[in-house]
């Protein structure tokens, strides 16, 4: 198991442009959409670090950006780190996807379209998963349905 | 010759298998023991559910038809599916002050999840758990309740 | 040979007689169709019905629960309230099905079990036809009502009708064979395929104990394999519930559907009552070898009730299969047909046919 | 759905026999529709269709306190509504940084397992119910009866009982709590053999669910199958041994771990789960601390702003609660990582090659839960 500080030179190693936010819960690390794919082939390839296991895939709506959050773990040391690239373009974001590293990604990355409208690249089948193909993408902080929806 | 041996262990014990398991239910098809399924319309004189039971929200009124909603709406404020509202009227009290006095607590049971925040949150303790559960109406408008009873007023110890 | 003292044969001679007294031949004839027709329409729904109640009640007992109790004391009466409610019901036509076919399905499911009714010896002299050939005939006839579930299932369009049909005419095609071997080895046993003459010759004991352990195990095998034969648990692969949602008759309602569930409680009793009277001595009382007391007593319980009680406890028996075992696959069903029991039955009826030569059976 | 899409589902490419099973379906226990693609008997492929259920718990989330949203991870995965509670609970301690007094832990704990046992009960019903052993669904229910009684004295309700709160309990347990657990331990000590003796050493149903919906480690852990379904595939993945919460770690108890992959593996976790359970509970239900059922909490909670994640060990596997705050009342984005959510779409590469019973063994074996896959 590394600790926060070696797993950070470790990313930076790999990937200089990273940024590390401090003051987190667990150890985030900021990444560019462009390079998040090549950061992370090789720490799921690296033996040292070898985070072979995704939790969850998510994105967050700032209104300003969208970030999409990995939370990677690691099966053998047991270290936990938290991805996250921001997607400036609101409207169209892109990012890659990563169903060629981890399996279940392909169904992460499916609800994230779903409910933001995130696109992946590379993705085999990125249709929506539960909701209608005319639905808004409803944990976008726009989201408005007057029908369904009841503000309080 | 072993595999001839293996294939009639396999059905020999294929066959004590499948007779381990009808012992079972044969055990209770000659003795069933306790069963545990409630007949429920015949045993109504007799049901008795718990004191926690979540059967609806109530406000309990004394005998003298006193409740101890202050009418505050940390109720309404706390519930998450918006089942409580509260009416309240100012009414002059004998020193001539206006002072605010619950005039309709509403319930929407059919709204209800009974997750107990209302109950939990009421600084009066005016709120409780009813243990009622036939809940079962034909007209929905009827899943409305008011809780404070028509007339009731306020205990003077509920008052701050 | 037969120490009975309840023969039916007279009273139904003397109805005879008289008809004949009153009447042509020919009318005779079809009087007394019409009469044994009447009687086991009677007796057809009388035995669904308390067949239902059963299954729910011992099913119940089994799982530790009460089972039916609302209609009626110990609801007794409540089979004939879901019967009501099943004549009530509508009859869903389905789009793009096979009109025809659709609706006769299940008049050929439950025409083949009357069928088989005819045959079955209640009593001593009750029975409607006593064939020579009568084992090979209620053969004949069991496997026509796959005929019925096949057209069920081919007829209501519908995806899992047809996947539980093809399931049900594997199965029952190949589960034949054994419980033809089984019945076999009873007629090698009495010489004869006549029902009444295979129950005659039980007269001195039963063949399950008269025929030594070949007898016991042709016994067994014509248990699972009829079990199979008429889809039941564990052998119900046709309607499979958790993965066929009805099987063969999913797009059935009302009326049709009871028609498949009565068939399947009277090919049960059909089955049972077959298994009695071929290895559990029919309506013969239960005689021990030189106690005469004891044999006399038994011999005044009449022979109808020795039928059904024997009938019975061979339907307990399956029943309790049904709700013991998780269901087979389709290929384990297979397996067990042609690895275990044909072999098993083949090696049997030669044992069965050499024990016969030498005359060591009693 | 476009015209094209819908002319596919129902003719196929190839004429492929496809049937759907589900949303309405006996087995898939839930509104799941797998659309499954026969040839004879055997499955092609399967795609499973979600969303049927769908009711926006992530967005409603958005809109509701965080004492206000505890009901409503209830209602993702109702079988495990405790473990749910005490994600979302445990990840608001950990951000306010609040320590539960000792008698909280040790509750939650009991009731953590109390309710692992009661899914596992519903499971082996079910399971056994999926194969056509329909005994086994009462003898499985007649059990859970019990626990669900305990549960009922103690909170007022027997499935959904929103009885965790951030910061301790909604009340203290009832006082015949420790008598009544008791007395199901014994109980259920002498029943359990009993659901081995008429399913497990069944040969019937051995040969029903040996070697069948083989999943190798690797693809338990790319798939992030979690739960007793991983731990089936020798894949170590007990939250409650990686990262020991509530008192799990005062206790000693084994993680469950067997190497052989198929269905019947993932039933004998299941089954020995129910046995370490009841270990579990045992030392814990003479030991609960006095002491008060909840810590000081102010009666609004605001999270400081940041990003919290918390995981905990449910009946099904690993939930994750992910919540990012903006320092309000309500989170900003909360985002819960169900187990089932993974363990439903592993469904394909299990099932591909077997029969069509062999798929309704396979996905009884991952025990779905569907509200917890749509939220």
């Amino acid at each position: 198991m590394l600790n926060r500080q070696e797993l950070t030179d470790i990313i930076r190693a790999f990937e200089p442009e990273t940024e590390f936010p401090e003051g987190t819960q667990l150890l985030e690390a900021i990444v560019p959409a462009e390079k998040l794919f090549a950061l992370v082939e090789k720490l799921t390839s690296d033996t040292k670090t070898a985070f072979n296991y995704l939790i969850s895939l998510t994105a967050v709506d700032f209104t300003t950006h969208m970030t999409v959050v990995y939370h990677l773990d690691s099966t053998e040391f047991r270290h936990l780190i938290v991805l996250k690239s921001l997607l400036s373009d609101r409207e169209n974001p892109k990012t890659d996807s990563l169903t060629a590293l981890y399996a279940t990604a392909e169904f992460f990355e499916r609800e994230v379209f779903d409910l933001f409208g995130i696109r992946f690249n590379n993705h085999p089948n990125l249709k929506r998963l539960f909701l209608e193909d005319d639905y808004g993408y409803p944990l976008r902080k726009d989201f408005r349905d007057e029908v369904n929806i009841i503000e309080r | 010759m072993n595999s001839i041996a293996k294939y009639f262990t396999d059905l020999f014990k294929g066959i004590s298998s499948l007779w381990a398991g009808m012992r079972i239910t044969g055990k209770y098809f000659f003795s069933p023991g306790a069963i545990v399924t409630q007949q429920y319309p015949e045993n109504r004189k007799t049901l008795k559910m718990f004191d926690e039971f979540k059967g609806e929200v109530i406000m309990p009124h004394d005998e003298n038809n006193l409740h101890a909603c202050t009418g505050c709406g940390i109720c309404e404020m706390n519930c998450p599916n918006g089942s409580i509202e509260i009416i309240t009227n100012r009414v002059a009290n004998a020193e001539g002050k206006l002072e605010r006095v619950i005039d309709k607590h509403i319930y929407h049971l059919s709204m209800c999840t009974f997750c107990g925040l209302c109950v939990k949150t009421c600084p009066s303790d005016a709120l409780a758990f009813g243990q009622e559960f036939e809940h079962a109406v034909f007209d929905r408008n009827k899943l409305t309740k008011v809780l404070n009873q028509p007339g009731s007023l306020i205990k003077k110890e509920a008052k701050k | 040979m037969s120490s009975n003292i309840y023969d039916f044969s007279t009273l139904t001679g003397s109805i005879h007689a008289s008809l004949s007294g009153m009447m042509s031949s020919g009318w005779v004839t079809f009087t007394e169709l019409v009469l044994v027709g009447l009687i086991f329409l009677t007796f057809y729904a009388l035995i669904g019905l308390f067949l239902v109640y059963l299954e729910r009640k011992v099913c119940a007992i089994m799982q530790n629960r009460i089972g039916p109790n609302r209609v009626g004391k110990w609801g007794i009466i409540q089979t004939i309230a879901d019967l009501i409610k099943l004549l009530l019901k509508e009859l869903i036509p389905i789009r793009k099905s096979d009109k025809l076919l659709f609706n006769l399905a299940p008049f050929i499911v439950i025409v083949t079990t009357f069928l088989g009714l005819a045959i079955l010896p209640f009593a001593k002299g009750l029975q409607a036809i006593d064939f020579n050939i009568g084992v090979f005939y209620v053969m004949a006839v069991s496997s026509l009502g796959v005929v019925g579930i096949l057209l069920a299932g081919w007829s209501s369009n519908s995806k899992y009708s047809l996947i539980g049909a093809i399931r049900s005419g594997a199965q029952i095609v190949s589960y034949e064979l054994s419980v033809g071997l089984s019945l076999l080895a009873i007629v090698v046993f009495s010489g004869t395929m006549q029902l009444s003459g295979i129950v005659e010759s039980q007269a001195d004991g039963w063949w399950i104990f008269k025929g030594h352990i070949p007898a016991f195990i042709s016994f067994v095998i014509f248990l699972v394999a009829s079990t199979a034969e008429i889809n039941r648990g564990p052998f119900d692969l046709a309607e499979a519930e958790s993965e066929l949602t009805a099987g063969f008759h999913t797009e059935y309602s009302g009326i049709k559907f009871a028609f498949f569930f009565l068939a399947e409680y009277m090919n049960m009793f059909i089955v049972a009552a077959l298994g009695a009277t071929l290895f559990l001595g029919g309506w013969m009382p239960f005689h021990i070898g030189n106690w005469e007391g004891f044999n006399h007593i038994m011999n005044f319980i009449p022979s109808a009730v020795w039928f059904i009680s024997k009938t019975f406890f061979i339907i307990l028996i399956i029943m309790w299969f049904k709700w013991t075992f998780p269901r087979l696959r389709i290929d384990q069903l297979l397996t067990l047909e042609w690895k275990y029991l044909l072999p098993i039955s083949l090696f049997n009826i030669v044992l069965i046919a050499f024990i016969v030569l030498m005359g060591w059976h009693f | 759905m476009s015209e094209e899409i819908l002319k596919d589902v129902i003719v196929g490419e190839n004429e492929d026999y496809i049937i759907n099973m589900g949303p309405q379906h006996p087995s898939t226990h839930g509104v799941l529709r797998f659309e499954v693609c026969l040839k004879g008997e055997t499955v092609k492929y399967l795609i499973p269709h979600i969303g049927y259920i769908h009711r926006g718990i992530e967005k409603m989330c958005e809109a509701n306190t965080y004492q206000q949203l505890i009901h409503l991870t209830d209602r993702m995965d109702y079988l495990s509504a405790h473990m749910n509670n005490e994600a979302v609970c445990l990840c608001v301690e950990d951000a306010l940084q609040v320590e539960v007094p000792e008698r909280v832990k040790y509750i939650r704990t009991i009731l953590d397992e109390l309710n692992r046992l009661a899914s596992h009960q519903l499971w082996w019903c079910a399971f056994g119910m999926d194969l056509g052993a329909l005994t086994s669904f009462f003898y499985g229910l007649r059990d859970r009866e019990h626990i669900l009684d305990i549960f009922e004295e103690s909170f007022g309700s027997r499935l959904l009982h929103s009885f965790v709160t951030p910061g301790g309990l909604m009340h203290d347990v009832h006082p015949n709590f420790q008598k009544r657990v008791k007395e199901f331990i014994t109980y259920f000590r002498k029943k359990l053999p009993e659901y081995d003796q008429l399913l497990t050493g069944n040969i019937i149903f051995q040969n029903r669910v040996k070697d069948i919906g083989y999943m190798s480690r690797e693809t338990a852990i790319s798939y992030g199958v979690t739960g007793p379904s991983g731990r089936g595939s020798g894949y170590s993945c007990d939250v409650r041994k990686i990262a020991p919460y509530g008192a799990y770690d005062k206790v000693q108890f084994n993680e469950i771990l067997e190497t052989g992959g198929d269905t019947f593996a993932r039933y004998k976790v299941r089954v020995a789960e129910m046995w370490e359970s009841m270990n579990i509970i045992e030392q814990l239900i003479d030991n609960i601390p006095e002491g008060d059922f909840t810590a000081k909490m102010k009666p609004i909670i605001k999270l400081p702003p940041g990003e919290y994640f918390r995981r905990v060990e449910t009946a099904r596997g690993e939930l994750a609660v992910y919540v990012v705050s903006d320092g309000n009342k309500t989170p900003y984005r909360m985002k819960f990582r169900t187990p089932n959510f993974s363990n439903l779409f592993v469904m394909n590469t299990l099932t591909a090659g077997h029969k069509i019973a062999d798929m309704i063994a396979i996905s009884g074996s991952l025990d779905l839960v569907i509200p917890d896959i749509d939220r």
